[in-house]
């Protein structure tokens, strides 16, 4: 029996008198793909970055493995992966810099070969050294594709992660998500392209 | 003690309280703000130096004080936003400010128009009247945030955390203020007040003041009142409240699954 | 009664002037912080009549 | 292992201060030109300049400061890093308190050093000198951990500047108080512990509590 990883409880959320989405419920388990699904601006974003604890619900509670994020936050964010639209890259510093600064706010500390190999893996061999601000968007995209190749994360919340990407990132990518599932991790994820998934999935309908 | 507390935090229950207490409150501070102007203009002495000059205070240290006490309060709807999230403490804290902003200048203004007769100056850089201008910066820095951003509950949480942290710096402003202007200035400006005030001298001035609180009380809940109509419109008592002829056409098409 | 007559009691000795526009300008002050939020209830309590009948509108339109 | 995290934070601070210089010397050569204003716009005459050598230098170090504080949070907001921050597992506060002092090492400290040299040109005493430099050592980390709270606060707003000054201007009052007294006391040839003692104090108060109320308010900001 798969552990259920992550529980969200009647949730609701409100900006202003404008009301997202309410009575919002589910639970996802191990070696699973949410799909998070609706129409621009209702709400996706928002409902991943609750999901991350970045934004407080109005109403409603998420649970990680049966406890609070709020009060086991540590230990949750241990295990999160978060990438928004903007993947939290410098521009004025390298790939190599980027990532190991990124990975550091998770106190880990790979070796460079291993920062080498998921930039080379995500197709940056050779720019690990030029400054984020000489790469083209697509490459820039990349450099937050690295950062997801060399996770150790339970949990990945991805927003638009195919944005920018060509055919052969996104097969990558494809590819990393379901082995990611098959060992056991969990992967929310918004997308407007149909992805080819061989691990179990659902799909959370926002309207 | 709890049900009391929930309740009191509600916006329908407090709409409904003040409803009822609003013209009672307004009463009396009708009746004390008349009593203390005519007691303060015509009943209390001349001072025997200032001459009528002086009535000016029954103006300005109601206000000073009330400027400053409106900056508490901001301040502790503020601690009560951020931690209890209470929606009423939010539209309290948005009320306040405009109308301690306000205060915090007649205060200002009263003043000059007493010094220029007492001391032939509008303006000195005594230490009341730098800490009382300092204050209406801070207030003017909350309303600036406040109008800055879009989301009210944000705004107000922003809002509270800006004057707590200005709470904090209150007191220490006051006493950098004070020693600076004792460096500065020798001490012949000084507003300090006679020791001894005759009865007819202090009453109104305690009749002014509690005037001021009393207007101020008005204001803030009238204000509130329609911050409430403005943000439960969702709530079914608002909609009742705002339309009663409609009211049963909402419920029809509610029950008639219209939603 | 401190003063002996009206005029005395308007010119305020030589500070007339100084009071009476100090007392002026708070009950100004007091009243336009007064009758503001009077005004803008009737205005909040208008664009929500708007508003529930838009909705209305809207609902018996469905 | 959060101390690699913090370790981290710091070297990737200074990495980009060194790759973006301007973000260093914008403020640097502001402060020069405010401070040439001043005999120019009111007198070159040496014994009036050395009277407000000080307080002028002071002055206009708290606008150079203002000038950077702005874009303390606002780059790392735009480009996600913030976001990446705030769901770290490291203790936020620590995070953001490093970013702040090395924020001022990065921008203030070379106002600092630059100081003397205005002061030169200002006519400052000698006696003064020694108090300027105590006073801005002192004071300056003050204005930054108050003023990134205010920056935390306007991060996400589109008019963040200027509302960025008039929030947090009235509260660096009683820091520019003391240290001009004390700058004034010095050139007197007067005692200026108290006032040393005074900033010292207030360097601790902002030292325990702001860093907490930072992360608050890049808490609050973010969920706008």
């Amino acid at each position: 029996m798969p552990e259920v990883l992550l529980r969200a409880e009647n949730l609701l959320f409100e900006y202003d008198d404008l009301l997202l989405f309410e009575q919002l419920n589910f639970s996802a388990q191990q070696g699973e793909v949410v799909y998070v699904e609706g129409p621009n601006g209702s709400g996706k974003t928002t409902l991943l970055k609750i999901l991350c604890g970045l934004i407080e619900p109005t109403e409603g509670q998420i649970y990680w493995r049966d406890q609070r994020i709020s009060s086991a936050h540590i230990d949750y964010r241990q295990n999160l992966l978060y990438q928004g639209h903007q993947a939290g890259i410098k521009s004025s510093l390298s790939a190599r810099e980027n990532l190991k600064w990124l990975l550091s706010l998770k106190g880990l500390r790979p070796g460079l070969d291993k920062i080498d190999e998921a930039l080379a893996l995500s197709g940056l061999m050779g720019f690990e050294d030029v400054p984020c601000g000489h790469l083209s968007a697509g490459q820039k995209r990349r450099v937050g594709l690295a950062r997801i190749f060399i996770s150790n994360e339970k949990i990945w919340i991805l927003d638009e992660p195919f944005t920018a990407i060509d055919k052969k990132g996104v097969a990558t990518l494809e590819s990393t998500i379901n082995q990611h599932a098959e060992q056991g991790g969990l992967v929310f994820i918004t997308t407007h392209q149909s992805l080819n998934l061989t691990v179990p999935s659902q799909c959370i309908t926002l309207d | 003690m709890w049900t009391w507390y929930h309740k009191l935090s509600s916006p329908k229950w407090f709409y409904q309280l003040s409803g009822q207490w609003l013209p009672w409150i307004a009463c009396a501070a009708v009746l004390f703000l008349g009593t203390g102007l005519v007691m303060a203009l015509a009943y209390a002495p001349a001072d025997y130096q200032q001459g009528n000059s002086f009535r000016i205070m029954y103006i300005h240290v109601p206000s000073a004080i009330l400027a400053q006490s409106c900056y508490m309060m901001m301040a502790v709807a503020g601690g009560i936003v951020l931690i209890w999230r209470i929606k009423l403490a939010e539209m309290v804290l948005k009320c306040i400010a405009p109308f301690g902003a306000s205060i915090t200048f007649l205060a200002l203004v009263t003043g000059g128009i007493w010094g220029y007769p007492t001391w032939g100056t509008w303006w000195v850089w005594d230490a009341r009247g730098t800490s009382m201008l300092i204050l209406l910066f801070l207030y003017f820095g909350v309303i600036a945030l406040q109008s800055a951003i879009n989301n009210t509950s944000g705004a107000a949480r922003a809002c509270a955390l800006l004057s707590l942290v200005g709470l904090v710096n209150i007191p220490i402003i006051k006493y950098s203020v004070e020693w600076w202007n004792t460096l500065h200035q020798p001490a012949t400006f000084k507003l300090t007040e006679k020791p001894s005030m005759p009865m007819e001298m202090w009453l109104p001035l305690l009749i002014m003041v509690v005037a001021f609180y009393l207007v101020f009380t008005v204001v803030l809940i009238m204000r509130v009142r329609n911050e409430i109509l403005e943000r439960e419109y969702k709530t079914n008592w608002v909609r009742k409240l705002i339309d009663p002829s409609a009211d049963r056409s909402i419920k029809s098409s509610v029950k008639n699954g219209g939603e | 009664m401190y003063f002996d007559s009206f005029e005395a009691f308007l010119a305020m000795g030589k500070h007339g002037v100084y009071v009476w526009s100090a007392y002026g300008l708070a009950i100004v002050l007091l009243s336009v912080n007064v009758i503001a939020p009077l005004l803008n209830k009737r205005k909040v309590v208008a664009k929500q009549q708007a508003r529930l009948r838009r909705e209305q509108q809207k609902r018996a339109s469905n | 292992m959060y101390w690699y995290s913090i370790k981290s934070m710091i070297s990737r601070e200074l990495l980009i201060a060194v790759r973006y210089p301007a973000e260093v010397l914008n403020p640097l050569v502001f402060f020069l030109m405010v401070v040439t204003l001043f005999p120019l716009g009111i007198s070159p005459e040496p014994q009036f300049l050395a009277q407000i050598a000080g307080p002028v230098i002071w002055i206009a170090a708290l606008l150079a400061m203002m000038l950077s504080l702005d874009s303390l949070f606002k780059n790392d907001f735009d480009d996600g890093s913030l976001e990446q921050l705030l769901i770290s597992p490291s203790p936020i506060v620590m995070l953001v308190l490093v970013k702040v002092i090395t924020h001022w090492f990065t921008t203030v400290f070379p106002i600092i050093l630059l100081a003397p040299l205005l002061a030169m040109m200002m006519q400052l005493p000698d006696e003064g000198y020694r108090a300027l430099i105590l006073t801005l050592l002192l004071g300056t980390p003050v204005i930054s951990m108050i003023g990134g709270i205010g920056a935390a606060l306007t991060v996400g707003l589109h008019r963040g500047g200027v509302l960025l000054s008039l929030i947090v201007l009235p509260l660096f009052i009683p820091i520019l108080v003391f240290s001009a007294s004390a700058i004034e006391a010095a050139n007197m040839i007067m005692q200026y512990d108290g006032q040393l003692a005074m900033l010292a104090a207030m360097l601790v108060l902002a030292l325990v509590t702001t860093p907490f109320a930072t992360a608050f308010a890049l808490k609050i900001s973010i969920n706008n």
